[in-house]
């Protein structure tokens, strides 16, 4: 017998070698692991051909945690609710964790075995030099201002939320849903699933980037460009010509640590962490799902997909990932495991998972993602205002989802 | 038609021989396109709910078509993206390089190679080249050339999309034309050009009133293959902009990508489809009609 | 170089001048994008603008054919995008000459179809293509698995239709195999019928004026048309990247996309790398089927 | 023995041979002439089966063969371009008939050299068709006909892309190889020298019909028609509208409006009275002593080709052509007499068809 | 008057015009053979202007035109397929050469219908070239050529696409033009029937060098050597390499290998003794009663024409052609006498140079 696996990037299938043979050895099968060499959307459009065709692996990891619930409804994901409850690793799992694995329809289909967390990391020793406060900004209003500070005081750019089409599913995932939880319409679904998007909230978190953008206090220029994070992150942060960002856990370790090819000295003393303020207060460690793991409903050996999805779930697995991609392993035990405590960067992450709050996922939310990334294009290119995003936004999901779908 | 046994032989032994290509060409493009045909009046897609229970809509796509802003904008960018680059671009360029490989010259081997090399690029590959060129602002490869003449360089690909992404794909395309030019000059002998000159014509005065005139076939044809091929270009495009910013550089074929792989309307991708094949059809019947284009 | 009269001399000068300078600058036009993915490949820190390298190196080679698959994605490519090439040769040549003598009705409605196909584009056609081609693996697969038990596996790979060789191959070359036909049928247009008719009276059956005589004949043409179907298939990614999973069968494209699966920066080293050597193969078949192919467009287009 | 019955092809609509009957005898040279168009090549293309016949029969040597393919007729095609084919050597070209066969190589050789040594081509088995003169291609083309051991070969223009000399030279070849082989042949030209010198039997087409058929002489002395009257001798027969009475001398009378009067000879009650064409060759037109012949009329046109001269005389309208031995040193506006050789004198009806005076009979 | 002092022409390194002086008066008609490649048509593109001249001077009345662009020598030029614009009609095509110099429509008209009215092309003025016959291209070249008022027409090899019937319907054509026209006409053919029957004056051009110039019949008569003496006349005259000898008789006396044994007349000791070639045309040999010729031979190829007879007689290496009137029945295989006009022999030394005889003096 044989299941295949179907993943995605160097680093993921890295971390899954050791995990693949305890599978093949536990359960005398053969994994083969299927190499999908592409950027994540197109390794989303391989991988919904094949679904919808009814040829796809028996197990994949999901690059982007929005086009979960539509996977779902698609009917192409086999759930795991009763498996996962009385798999003994389940219990040890981050509250966060289990609820985002949690679909509209109160089944659990996705393995939530490892979480990304982004904060706002800024340049501490750029701000102590230029005699900027460096406590917890507490509103929204609080971290503008931050940021036109320190672009007055430096003249280094203040601010970067991830925006614009070429981010891909970045600018939703690393950008906006960190300041929709804090705003005043915090969720995008209500009670019966429909998308509710003409909130006040979603025209005030527009209003944030559109201040960023209009106050120079962001870069524009490269965010454009073919790959939009390049040049701020691993160019102008580390020479402190932007003074703060979103970043997630990995930051330390890769875009500026001891992995980076371009590291700053001493990272965590010199870069510090906020966490998102909310709109008027409050504090959001917003997780979600880093490569979530399903099943393919029309395998034809789901029990068996059904084990070793268990074992990806897997402590041992949790830190391997983490250890090559930086993200955070949603098993509190993982803080136990040796290997996790030489992470030294992304431990205190780690503890402070238990705090996190998350977006309600529904169906739809891949259309979203890429109407927000369209949206924060055009204030990108400083062509309309918040309301006219939020316009496009709107008129995106509906164009392509159907009227019905928005509320 | 055919009266007696011998032609008849020949046809059914030619139809023989065409057969594996017609058969090829039925499954894997014909079939297809029909399928595409019949998903346009479903609701299709690749993944939600309409993935697990795909409707017979009816020509409601179509009715959505037409009052889609974004696709007659798409319509239009493919439109002048056609004019620009296929019929001006790249005509112009490959019939300037045709006359003048036609002289006798040095370095003609030279020239002529470099000129096809664009053509031997893969598209990907040919992307990223023109990334290096154009985006990105000052430190891209044309801001640095010109602001060596003292212009001031611009972020090309976010302030001139279209004309971008018209310059990339005339660069790519100068060698076919000139290819096909060559050949029809080729055919236009050189007693006429001795006959002009002996008649006093001047070198434009030969190029509007011989040359011109005389490569119209040629030029017809090489026009309606250029214009078909450029419709259907989408990876160069892609890898440039993705359609964007804004919609500027939605090709067509682009839009039908954005709809079938971005948003996973099949369906709707798939009517898309349908309907720029039928704009196509129309002009290029009408084209040819029109221009009695010989084959 | 004799002397030439004066007047006539000054004239051809400066008209020569003047094509000297058209072709540079379009010369320069053509070859500038070029430089980036040259100096960036010999570049140990390469970046996505173009720059002189700092230090020179063949490390990013070294990586593509040591640390990464280079050879047999290579390999693949050239395997999947020649033995399409071949094909559509074949077809081509067999198809682009009935087209060109048969009097039937449907010539001109044929030949005018296979042109305007060809502004759909695949992204198009992939779904249905895709679903159509898997129920032809699964036919297949029904029919071998029976008979070579746990062997059907790895010869599904080089004949199934999905996530194998032949599938692939055929789909490629069917994509080409519109322009091709024209380009042949130009040609064989061109080309006596004498020929044919004395191997016909020489007692050449079909198949054999074909291969003796006609193939031969055909040469230039046949180049041509195979040189472009190469390149076209050659840079196609969006076909292998659906069609292809096994991590044996991936194309050049494709391992392009590894340069883009770092955890941070692309590598552009590693990119430019690949991508002259994706370059390459399709720049030597330039080289090689250059001198055939104004032969044969001069002898098809109308003057 | 080749036999064609009342046979018929159409393009389309149009009918291109319209029912045409002919007899070529075993060993026969047989040269098909006509103007552009009339059909010759259909015709050969036909026999050879390069294409169909759409009515009446083919026969070879008694067999009806209209629906036996090509290669099966015993038949040898020589083309107007030769067709050779060029990417293979001279000694592949003429036994690639044999390899299709799947002879064997030591067989073919031995063939392939049999035939180069009948046509002088022995020195030249390695080269390719390129590198060969004009009348060395012939002979290729011809070596891969014969080579075949055809009862029936069919040449279709086969001198008309060499320059004159080389034609005259290959003429001379090609008669020489025909009585060597003793094969029957099929030439197609519309070149009247080339038929006229290597023909046994000649057959004049005119637009898909037989205008005639026969010896190059009987063709040459005893036309059956004005079309073939003209079409066969140069420079071309004159033929002139004549006016025929028949006075009280009981001769026959010719009288042509510009003041040309003839009696005919013996011609007798066969030739109806009134308007007819006369024909007259060049050459049986003679300068006479002043006011001694027939005719006076004034020069216009003078070719003087050294061993004779060619004189165009008469009006623009009548132009005359009058061939004399020899270099005449006349000039335009001379005026000349002029006899008829009355016995080399033909008379056509309104249908161009020939009117018999009794010599001919 | 149209003249070329020593002219040169070099293509690279190649030496293809090598020093020619040639001088044609106003109204010649004057004719430029030799073998193909000889440089006949370099040398008329020459005088075209087409193609610059290396060396010596070209002087059309009194001018030197050596740097005179093409237009502006007021020379025309008719081509040998005669390119013209295929896009435009007969009329466009004739008056091209005025409206590129933006004379008004109505002038050119006028001019065009003028031009046309000479040429009889009125009724062809909205044709297009494809829509019409050899012979009328022909005269649309011709009329684009004098509408320009020429003082030279150059015509390259006119007529040698055209098949013999047309070719000598043309030959007629152009005769009267020049006749009509009056202009000085340069004329390049390898055809030499063309040149003899046209000509004023023949140049015959041989490797870049002229062989001789002259009145046709002159060349026939007297050729300056045997390149001329074997081009000029067909068929073409017969070679023989003979050993002269001055026996006790006083007469040069000329021995052929294979027993042909002539005394020539008058030569006296102008003929060195030793090898030379004799020349002799086919029309200058007669046949003679059995044994009462010069020779006797076989006969191996016998081409009746009707009107004459050309029989081939001798050996394969040595063949004799000769001339006969009439249409002669002899087969091949026979033997024939033949008796030799002696006071039309030529003798040519080892460098093929002409022995005048007396006579010739
Ligand atoms: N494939 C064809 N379709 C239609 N008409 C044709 C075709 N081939 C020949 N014809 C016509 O048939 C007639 C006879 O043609 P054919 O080639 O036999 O003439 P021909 O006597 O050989 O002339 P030529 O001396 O020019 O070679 C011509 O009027 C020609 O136009
Ligand atoms: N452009 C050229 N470059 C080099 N050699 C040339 C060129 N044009 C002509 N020649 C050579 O010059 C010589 C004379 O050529 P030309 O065309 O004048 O001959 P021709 O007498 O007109 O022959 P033909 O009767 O074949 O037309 C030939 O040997 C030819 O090969
Ligand atoms: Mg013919
Ligand atoms: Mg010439």
């Amino acid at each position: 017998e044989t299941i295949r696996i179907a993943n995605h990037g160097q680093a993921g299938i890295d971390a899954m070698k050791s995990t693949v043979e305890k599978i093949e050895k536990k359960y005398g099968v053969t994994v083969e692991v299927v190499e999908y060499p592409a950027p994540d959307k197109d390794y989303l459009t391989k991988l919904l051909t094949e679904l919808g065709a009814g040829n796809a692996p028996d197990l994949f990891s999901i690059p982007t945690t929005a086009a979960v619930a539509d996977m779902v409804e698609a009917g192409y994901l086999a759930p795991v609710t009763k498996e996962i409850k009385a798999w003994d690793g389940y219990a040890n799992f981050y509250d966060v964790a289990k609820q985002l694995a949690v679909s509209p329809d109160g089944e659990t289909y996705v393995m939530p075995f490892m979480l990304g967390i982004q904060e706002i990391y800024y340049r501490k020793d750029v701000l102590d030099k230029a005699g900027i406060s460096t406590e917890q900004p507490k509103t929204w209003k609080d971290l503008l201002d931050r940021a036109a500070e320190i672009k007055k005081k430096t003249g280094a750019y203040g601010l970067l939320f991830p925006a614009g089409v070429s981010w891909g599913s970045g600018a939703f995932d690393e950008g906006f849903q960190h300041l929709i939880v804090g705003s005043k319409t915090p969720q995008l679904v209500d009670a019966d699933g429909k998308l509710d998007l003409n909130g006040e909230g979603v025209k005030d978190v527009f209003d944030v980037y559109k201040q960023l953008i209009d106050n120079d206090l962001m870069p524009t220029q490269p965010l454009l460009g073919p790959e939009p994070w390049v040049v701020p992150k691993y160019q102008m942060f580390p020479a402190g010509k932007l003074a703060a960002t979103t970043c997630g856990s990995w930051c330390y370790i890769f875009d500026w640590g001891r992995e980076s090819k371009n590291p700053i000295p001493e990272v965590t003393k010199v870069v510090g962490t906020w966490t998102v303020p909310g709109q008027s207060g409050g504090q959001y460690v917003l997780a979600n799902l880093a490569a979530p793991w399903a099943i393919n409903a029309k395998s034809a050996n789901v029990e068996l997909a059904k084990k070793a999805l268990m074992e990806i779930g897997s402590v041992e697995t949790q830190v391997s990932y983490a250890a090559r991609i930086g993200n955070i392993p949603s098993s509190k035990d993982a803080a136990k495991n040796a290997d996790f405590q030489k992470l030294t960067e992304l431990v205190p992450i780690h503890a402070a998972a238990e705090k996190g709050t998350f977006l309600k996922q529904a169906s739809g939310f891949g259309t979203v993602s890429e109407g927000v990334a369209r949206a924060t294009e055009a204030l990108l290119r400083k062509e309309t205002d918040a309301a006219g995003a939020q316009k496009i936004l709107v008129d995106y999901v509906k164009e392509t989802l159907g009227d019905d779908v928005v509320k | 038609m055919a009266r007696n046994v011998h032609e008849r032989r020949t046809e059914r032994q030619l139809l023989l021989i065409l057969l594996p290509s017609l058969a090829l060409l039925l499954a894997f493009v014909i079939y297809p396109a029909l399928y595409s045909v019949y998903l346009s009046f479903t609701n299709e897609a690749l993944t939600g709910a309409a993935a697990l229970r795909p409707r017979f809509v009816g020509i409601r796509n179509y009715a959505r078509l037409l009052n889609d802003a974004t696709f007659w904008n798409a319509l239009l960018v493919t439109f002048l993206f056609v004019v620009g680059s296929a019929v001006i671009g790249q005509f112009a360029l490959g019939l300037v390089t045709a006359m003048a490989l036609r002289r006798r010259i040095h370095f003609r081997r030279l020239f002529s190679s470099i000129i096809l090399l664009p053509n031997a690029a893969p598209e990907v590959v040919a992307g990223f080249m023109w990334i290096s060129m154009l985006a990105g602002g000052e430190q891209a490869t044309l801001s640095r050339i010109v602001s060596f003449f003292g212009v001031t360089p611009a972020d090309w690909l976010q302030v001139f999309p279209l004309s971008m992404i018209i310059v990339v794909n005339t660069w790519r395309g100068i060698a076919t034309a000139m290819i096909l030019l060559t050949a029809g000059l080729s055919t236009i002998p050189n007693e006429i050009y001795e006959a002009a000159r002996m008649d006093g014509a001047t070198p434009s005065q030969m190029f509007r009133r011989i040359t011109l005139p005389l490569m119209m076939p040629t030029i017809l044809l090489y026009m309606l293959i250029s214009a078909v091929s450029t419709i259907a270009v989408f990876g160069l495009v892609y890898a440039l902009t993705r359609g964007g910013p804004g919609g500027a550089t939605e090709l067509v074929s682009i839009y039908i990508y954005n709809q079938s792989f971005t948003a996973f309307q099949l369906g709707y991708g798939a009517a898309v489809a349908v309907v720029a094949l039928l704009i196509s059809l129309i002009l290029g019947v009408g084209y040819v009609r029109a221009m009695k284009v010989e084959v | 170089m004799a002397v030439i009269s004066p007047s006539e001399n000054a004239n051809k000068t400066r008209s020569d001048l003047l094509a000297y300078a058209t072709l540079s600058l379009i010369s320069i036009f053509c070859a500038v994008p070029f430089f980036w993915v040259l100096l960036a490949s010999f570049d140990g820190n390469a970046q996505l603008f173009l720059r002189w390298p700092e230090q020179w190196s063949f490390a990013n080679y070294q990586r593509v054919f040591t640390k990464e698959d280079g050879a047999k994605w290579l390999f693949n490519s050239l395997f999947v995008v020649g033995g399409a090439t071949v094909l559509v040769m074949v077809l081509a040549g067999l198809g682009g000459y009935a087209l060109s003598r048969t009097r039937a009705w449907w010539k001109l409605p044929f030949l005018y179809a296979i042109l305007l196909i060809r502004v759909l584009p695949p992204t198009a056609l992939v779904v249905p293509l895709y679903k159509f081609l898997l129920t032809l693996n699964n036919a297949e697969g029904a029919i071998l698995r029976p008979i070579f038990g746990e062997y059907a596996r790895p010869i599904m790979r080089w004949t199934g239709f999905i996530d194998g060789y032949l599938g692939l191959i055929l789909v490629l070359a069917t994509m080409q195999l519109p322009l091709a036909l024209w380009i042949m049928k130009t040609f064989f247009d061109g080309l006596p019928r004498d020929y044919e008719e004395a191997a016909l009276m020489d007692g050449a059956t079909l198949v054999q004026r074909i291969r003796r005589v006609l193939i031969p004949l055909a040469l230039p043409g046949l180049a041509a048309a195979g040189l472009f179907a190469f390149m076209s298939a050659w840079g196609d990614f969006l076909l292998p990247l659906i069609f292809l999973s096994s991590p044996e069968l991936q194309t050049l494209p494709l391992g392009l996309f590894r340069a883009f699966l770092r955890i941070n920066e692309i590598d552009y080293g590693l990119l430019a790398a690949l991508a002259f050597i994706y370059l390459l193969p399709a720049v030597v078949a330039f080289g090689f089927a250059r001198r055939f192919l104004v032969q044969t467009f001069a002898g098809g287009v109308k003057g | 023995m080749i036999n064609l019955r009342n046979v018929r092809k159409f393009y389309g609509a149009l009918e291109v041979i319209k029912g045409v009957d002919i007899i070529v005898e075993d060993g026969e040279f047989a040269v098909f002439v006509g103007p552009s168009g009339c059909g010759k090549s259909t015709l050969l293309r036909m026999i050879a089966g390069l294409e169909g016949i759409d009515d009446g029969d083919l026969i070879l040597n008694g067999k009806r063969i209209n629906d036996v393919p090509p290669d099966k007729r015993g038949i040898a095609m020589v083309f107007q371009s030769y067709a050779l084919y060029p990417h293979m050597t001279v000694a592949e070209n003429i036994g690639f008939s044999l390899s299709l066969k799947k002879v064997p190589e030591a067989e073919i050789r031995r063939q392939v050299e049999a035939v180069a040594e009948i046509l002088q081509l022995t020195d030249y088995l390695d080269r390719r068709p390129a590198a060969l003169s004009g009348g060395q291609r012939q002979r290729v083309a011809i070596g891969r006909a014969i080579i075949k051991k055809p009862s029936l070969i069919l040449f279709d223009e086969p001198l008309s892309n060499l320059d004159s000399a080389l034609r005259v030279q290959m003429r001379a070849e090609l008669q020489r190889l025909h009585r060597e082989l003793k094969a029957t042949v099929v030439y197609v030209t519309h070149d009247q020298v080339e038929a006229m010198t290597m023909a046994d039997r000649i057959v004049v087409l005119n637009k898909g019909v037989v205008a005639q058929q026969g010896a190059p002489m009987t063709l040459y002395h005893q036309p059956d028609n004005e079309f073939v009257a003209t079409f066969i001798g140069s420079p071309k027969m004159n033929t002139i509208p004549v006016l025929i009475t028949r006075p009280s001398t009981g001769k026959t009378h010719a009288q042509s409006p510009f003041g040309l009067s003839l009696d005919l000879p013996d011609a007798g009650a066969v030739v109806p009275q009134g308007q007819a064409t006369l024909g007259i060759r060049p050459e049986h037109l003679k300068i006479a002593a002043d006011g001694q012949g027939d005719f006076s009329a004034e020069v216009f046109i003078v070719e003087r080709l050294g061993v004779e001269t060619y004189m165009t005389v008469g009006s623009q309208e009548q132009p005359i052509v009058v061939r004399a031995e020899g270099d005449i040193a006349l000039r335009p506006g001379d005026r000349v007499s002029l006899t008829a050789d009355t016995s080399a004198c033909h008379l056509f009806d309104s249908t161009g068809r020939v009117i018999r005076l009794t010599q001919a009979s």
